[in-house]
């Protein structure tokens, strides 16, 4: 499959068009980190395995629009950003040439089991790409594996669990800066014309951080689990990202972003729509 | 002078009683996968292992937040009330070697002139208690910094975790003031005992050859490398943020009406606002000039200015950052360029 | 009475956003018709209650107010068409934001106002005092949420 | 700009603000606001010499701000601001805040507690003054045509009046034929003339005037745009019709209540509605035995809860009539009270007792009982003033009901979108000082839709309506709402969630000339509802005038009880 990989990024190379390749490579102690092959002589650095942890398309909006193509591999989820991206106008569909990965989900760092990032995985194959590795099979189960969740949790205990996770919280902004979805020129967290959220160390500061991030991603989180990676003081993202998009497939059958066509949830509506506001209060 | 004392395992938890009746104690502190400096027995249990926190010691000594002070402004005039940054001594029990020589590092900033009242104070009135390393980090390589992880030079006391006992040695006159507090703990070890020192030995890296970089950043400055770094970095800062060495902040006003407080919180290079002036002009637009910053400050611009290199080798940066980009692996590479 | 002397102990204070042109128009209604309620409520007047980003329930409710009340034209009666749809969708999903919290829950709330429903307005005001009241002062407004040093 | 220099006009609104809040007190706290550079308190600030204090006070302190705080923003603040720039200060520096209908008339028994939050809320205003900046305001064409809706009274009048200005009327009458209620009427009081005398040369006008073009059995389907232009289409028998025009009139008017099954209605021969009555006497009937009338049926009861305002005026002027006719019957009226204001109706009152008309008062609780099999027999019904339970003889029962409004109306205003209240008569801009217009530019209220009215009202009304929509159509332009969207493009990532939400497609993603993706609005199309600035990401768009920086700072001053952090 590294060899078909090679080959597609070298026949990409050799476009008059191509800007760089962007693919995996070998990182320091047995880790993958994203590689950009502009030489044909770096060819041989690509590698394709289950470590390929990295959604490269948060690199896309960083290259100049509609000047040179960009070579990107991109598993399932990944392709489902792309999606996201060109929907929002960050990235042209010509200027991108895509090399679909046929994922089955990734490892666990250091063991030989699948990542739970991938659990509830709905959508491992990429789409709408120019080649691709080999056939996209929807790996068995991923789709049904269990994952943590908030259900069981009572209000108080997912009070308390929130209020530890986000203690650990040190609001480096990672989870932010490695998102895809993150694309702004400048975060509304970092405005200071009105300066929304201060640098205090403060549960209500950091619940402000990790709410608007949360919102801002409703309808746009793809569910690959950077944040969750990124972040090094090990703060449960997901659980909150997964949540909300259940209640976005529940209430408003949105399946999740880049899945299909639709406008994102908070963009549009029904008529019908439930109405929990009609009323008294209950 | 001060030599090595021992003391049973099973005397630790009383040991750590004594100290609390004179100081605050802190120490590493273990929740889940999460390890933190935190004070105890309030905040957990300690941690005697030899995995990094996740925050460097600085945190101690440069809050992540911390108030500098309060004023109420009266017309054309303020009156203003600074913070009172400790209000007890503090022990901190079981530092890395690493994390102690990066406290050297902020010390040229911080206490040189002008002298940082409130670092000053914090630096003064804390005992270090440093455990001996053997490294058990691949990212580790103090050793290529020259620090020497079993016995680091600015720590007080010296505490070595031998497997069936504890060894505990002054290296200040702060450091003879604790174990003449613990006296009643500590024993004078026998020769045999003694051996079990011997096994200790350091793991860390040290072929890291941080010496050969050159130190001019005229010739640093253009090299295409920042360009591939910035193509890969994401810029999410985490690097910055968990980095003993790393030491820049930033301050805010609190106004609430005629009153307020100042504070400062750490910031971030890797930032795009970090440079950002009020006129919206930027020196570092681009990723590529902040991690050239990034770099160039610990390899070039501070060994300059004060005669050290400003990394300690505890890879933090490079175990944490989510593309792989490692500090060492740019030493080399810089190194290399020069050879 | 007793609820009289509950109130006089702790007076929790409600920021309201109205829009402009039915919650807004409802509220000068029940002032002109004099109707009284608990003088907790401080109204923020917006265009549309489309208008009011989550940031700012967000940024009420977690610097410490006490709750937020979101009032907009009855869904179809929006001045601008659909604003109030949008509203609704976002109010929703803010409300499972909480739930995922397990806290701010009821200390958010949307209804629908017409410019003629000064009664409602009065009403509603009433009801949101009352049971924030019972709920006692935001946890996180005594010292802005802050965790211990 | 300069530094902020805020100046704060608290009103008394004479004691209806005064009375309730202590202004004093309110006074002496807004003086210790950050920025406050002066205060004062007028008895009514929009007064002459109200509005001159608030244009000196800028000359004089060089204010660059300035505050109100008074009624509501819904009704005054053109007034203020207009006060503003004629002296030089841009019309959007000025704030508005409510301490009338939103604190003193609310909180009347706790005038500490109002005095608190009247505080509280010039803090507030104060913390958006100090972030307001100037806004310059665009223009749009009005076209010089106007659609009515309805075809009565008001509406005709309000044909007329424009028509005789130049200006095209398109009327859309639902029923066949024009002239409304008032066209099934007999006589019209006072003046006792002939309705038809008044209605068919107002009808014969509209129908020859060359700029006045009718639909009848016709309904609008569908209206679209804003004031300037309006699209609209309209059902007609001969198909859809569309067109367009610059203002619109409602005209509906309303009906009478046709109350089947109360006082037997519709169950007993000889129970008929003032309307019937009407018809009858129009018809030519001469011979009248024992009438009896019912005041008040249908109206002002729990379900009701308005007074017909028009009925007690009709029973007095058809039981005159039926004893003028046939004075061998007896007319008897049963009231609750008699509601016969005015200068005239009080004479017609009195001519009506004097004709032998008897007015006898029941009780709502004790409402009076029909009683007949098949037919009518007798009304018995207990006399308040003698205390006793009396039988009246009755050949005929005529029930006065109130004025409800025509069907369509909930409809309609979900197409203009202008309120109507919970009986489906439309609600106006302001009671008293904006009393044919909706809130809504471009878009007038005549006649008995708003309430009931009778003609002379139906008739000014149409002509105040005309007189409001030619305003703008004949200057020909108006001026644009300022407090509309805009993009920063140096923040704008060009991902369209602004465009997504706009109602109005105002707002649209296209290249900027660095063929960067940015989102730019359209001044024109932008109504200013600010569902763009809510959803976007980063705030590179915002609504002007209720900026994210103006709300916020708001938000933060009432969260730490003593200002923000703009000082």
């Amino acid at each position: 499959m590294e060899d078909l990989l090679r080959k597609l990024a070298n026949e990409f190379l050799q476009r008059p068009d191509a800007e760089c390749f962007i693919g995996y490579e070998e990182g320091p102690n047995g880790s993958v980190r994203p590689a950009f092959i502009r030489r044909p002589e770096d060819i041989h650095r690509l590698v394709w395995n289950q470590k390929c942890y990295p959604n490269l398309t948060a690199y896309l909006p960083d290259f100049p629009k509609q000047k040179r193509v960009i070579g990107i591999t991109v598993k399932g989820c990944d392709a489902r950003a792309l999606r996201e991206l060109i929907r929002a106008h960050q990235v042209e569909r010509h200027s991108v040439y895509v090399v679909g990965l046929p994922c089955t989900g990734l490892k666990t760092p250091g063991e030989d089991r699948i990542a739970e990032r991938c659990f509830g995985c709905v959508f491992p194959e990429a789409f709408q790409y120019d080649a691709a590795l080999g056939p996209m099979k929807t790996p068995d189960g991923l789709a049904r594996t269990e994952y943590e969740t908030l259900d069981n949790l009572s209000n108080k205990e997912r009070r308390e669990f929130w209020k530890l996770e986000f203690e650990k919280c040190i609001r480096c902004d990672a989870c932010r800066k490695i998102c895809y979805a993150c694309f702004c020129p400048e975060c509304i967290l970092d405005s200071t014309q009105p300066r929304w959220l201060s640098r205090r160390q403060n549960l209500g500061e950091k619940l402000f951080f990790h709410s608007v991030r949360a919102l801002h991603l409703v309808g746009r989180c793809i569910g690959c689990g950077e944040c969750e990676r990124a972040c090094p003081a090990g703060v449960r993202l997901m659980l909150l990202n997964r949540y909300l998009q259940k209640q976005l497939e529940d209430l408003f059958g949105y399946r999740g972003a880049g899945i299909l066509e639709d406008a994102p949830p908070l963009l549009t509506f029904l008529r019908d729509d439930p109405d929990p506001f009609t009323g008294g209060f209950e | 002078m001060m030599s090595w004392q021992r003391m049973d395992r099973s005397d630790l938890p009383a040991a750590i009683s004594v100290l609390q009746e004179k100081w605050d104690v802190f120490a590493p502190v273990k929740r889940g996968t999460d390890i933190r400096i935190r004070q105890q027995p309030t905040d957990g249990k300690i941690f005697l292992g030899q995995t990094k926190p996740l925050l460097p010691l600085k945190m101690l000594f440069l809050p992540e937040v911390e108030d500098l002070f309060s004023f109420t402004i009266k017309g054309s005039t303020s009156d203003i009330i600074p913070a009172e940054p400790l209000t007890r001594e503090r022990v901190v029990f079981g530092v890395l070697g690493c994390d102690i020589a990066a406290l050297e590092i902020l010390d040229h900033v911080f206490l040189g002139e002008p002298v940082d009242g409130s670092y000053n104070k914090r630096r003064e009135q804390t005992t270090l208690i440093a455990i001996a390393c053997t490294g058990d980090g691949a990212e580790c390589f103090c050793t290529s910094l020259g620090i020497n992880p079993l016995e680091p030079v600015g720590a007080d006391v010296l505490f070595a975790d031998v497997g069936n006992g504890y060894f505990f040695k002054a290296l200040s006159q702060k450091g003879k003031r604790m174990t003449e507090t613990l006296r009643a703990f500590l024993k004078k070890p026998s020769e045999k005992e003694l051996t079990d020192l011997s096994a200790l030995v350091p793991g860390t890296r040290g072929d890291i050859s941080v010496d050969r970089v050159p130190k001019d950043s005229d010739r640093l400055w253009n090299l295409p490398i920042w360009e591939d770094l910035a193509r890969r970095c994401l810029g999410c800062g985490v690097c910055t943020v968990i980095c003993p060495t790393c030491h820049c902040f930033d301050l805010e006003d609190e106004r609430r009406g005629s009153s307020g407080k100042r504070f400062r919180s750490w910031d971030s290079c890797m930032n795009t606002s970090f440079t950002k002036m009020a006129s919206g002009e930027n020196p570092r637009p681009t990723k590529r000039e902040r991690i050239r910053q990034r770099f160039l400050h610990k390899l070039s611009y501070y060994p300059i200015k004060h005669g050290l290199v400003a990394c300690v080798g505890c890879g933090r940066c490079s175990a944490r950052c989510p593309v792989g980009i490692g500090i060492d692996e740019i030493i080399v590479e810089l190194a290399e360029m020069e050879g | 009475m007793s609820s009289e002397n509950k109130s006089k102990a702790y007076q929790p204070k409600i920021l309201v956003f109205a829009c402009n042109w039915c919650s807004y128009a409802g509220a000068d209604m029940a002032g002109v018709s004099r109707l009284q309620m608990p003088p907790n409520c401080r109204v923020i007047r917006v265009m549309c209650s489309a208008r009011v980003r989550p940031e700012m329930i967000l940024s009420a409710l977690f610097k410490g107010i006490d709750a937020v009340l979101v009032l907009g034209c009855h869904p179809g009666d929006c001045h601008y068409s659909e604003g109030n749809y949008y509203t609704r969708r976002r109010g929703i999903i803010l409300k499972k934001l909480f739930d995922a919290f397990g806290m701010m829950q009821e200390r958010f709330q949307i209804r629908w106002i017409s410019a003629a429903e000064g009664v409602r307005f009065s009403e509603t005001i009433r009801e949101m005092v009352e049971r924030v009241a019972r709920l006692g002062p935001n946890p996180l407004g005594k010292d802005h949420g802050r965790f211990t040093p | 700009m300069g530094k902020v220099r805020i100046g704060v006009f608290i009103c008394h609104c004479g004691s209806n603000i005064g009375g309730f809040i202590n202004i004093h007190n309110v006074l002496e706290y807004t003086r210790g606001l950050p920025l406050v550079k002066h205060t004062e308190d007028n008895l009514y600030t929009c007064s002459d010499g109200g509005l001159s204090s608030i244009k000196e006070k800028i000359t004089e302190h060089n204010l660059n701000r300035v505050i109100v705080a008074a009624c509501t923003p819904r009704t005054h603040e053109a007034l203020f601001r207009r006060a503003c720039e004629e002296v030089g200060l841009n019309r959007y520096l000025f704030e508005f805040v409510n301490i009338r209908e939103h604190c003193s008339w609310i909180h009347m028994n706790e005038p500490e507690a109002a005095t608190e939050k009247a505080m509280e809320l010039i803090r507030l205003g104060v913390m958006k003054a100090a972030h307001l900046v100037p806004l310059e305001a665009a223009s749009t064409q009005v076209k010089p045509a106007t659609l009515i809706i309805g075809g009565g009274a008001s509406g005709l009048s309000a044909a007329v009046n424009l028509a005789n200005q130049g200006f095209d009327v398109h009327i859309v009458e639902q029923t066949g034929k024009l002239g409304g209620l008032a066209s099934r009427l007999w006589k019209l009081m006072p003046g006792d003339r002939l309705a038809h005398e008044f209605v068919e040369p107002l009808v014969n006008t509209v129908k020859k005037s060359k700029h006045i073009k009718i639909y009848l059995n016709s309904i609008v389907k569908e209206i679209s745009g804003f004031i300037g232009e309006f699209n609209i289409e309209v059902k007609t028998p001969q198909g859809k019709k569309d067109f367009s025009v610059g203002t619109v009139i409602v005209a509906t008017g309303a009906r009478e209540l046709t109350p089947i099954g109360l006082y037997h209605h519709g169950e007993l021969q000889g129970v008929l509605t003032q309307l019937e009555l009407e018809q009858m006497l129009k018809r030519g009937r001469k011979r009248f035995r024992n009438i009896v009338f019912i005041n008040c049926a249908g109206a002002r009861t729990p379900d009701r809860e308005y007074c017909g305002r028009l009925c007690c005026a009709t029973s007095i002027k058809n039981a005159r009539y039926l004893r003028e006719i046939s004075p061998s019957s007896s007319v008897t009226v049963l009231q609750r009270d008699v509601m016969a204001f005015g200068t005239e109706f009080e004479l017609e009152y009195r001519r009506a007792q004097d004709a032998g008309v008897r007015f006898i008062r029941y009780e709502p609780d004790r409402p009076p009982e029909v009683i007949g099999e098949k037919k009518v027999s007798s009304v018995r019904v207990y006399h308040t003033l003698s205390g006793e339970e009396i039988m009246l003889p009755a050949s005929m029962v005529v029930l006065t009901t109130p004025l409800i409004p025509n069907e369509g109306a909930a409809e309609l205003s979900r197409m203009l979108k202008v309120p109507i209240d919970r009986y489906n008569f439309f609600l106006e801009a302001h009671l008293k000082l904006r009393p044919v217009e909706f809130a809504t530019d471009g878009v007038y209220i005549a006649g008995a839709a708003r309430f009931p009215v009778d003609i002379r009202e139906a008739v000014a009304q149409g002509i105040a309506a005309a007189a409001k929509a030619a305003a703008p159509m004949t200057a020909g332009e108006v001026i644009l709402e300022a407090t509309i969207a805009r993009t920063e493009p140096l923040l704008c990532s060009g991902c369209g969630n602004c465009e997504m939400v706009c109602p109005f497609a105002a707002v649209e993603v296209r290249k900027d000339d660095k063929i960067q993706n940015k989102s730019f609005v359209n001044a024109v199309l932008c109504k200013g509802c600010g569902a763009c600035t809510a959803v976007c990401p980063n705030g590179a768009i915002q609504q002007l005038g209720f900026t994210d920086h103006q709300i916020f700072s708001m938000i933060e001053t009432m969260a730490f009880e003593d200002g923000s952090d703009v000082f």
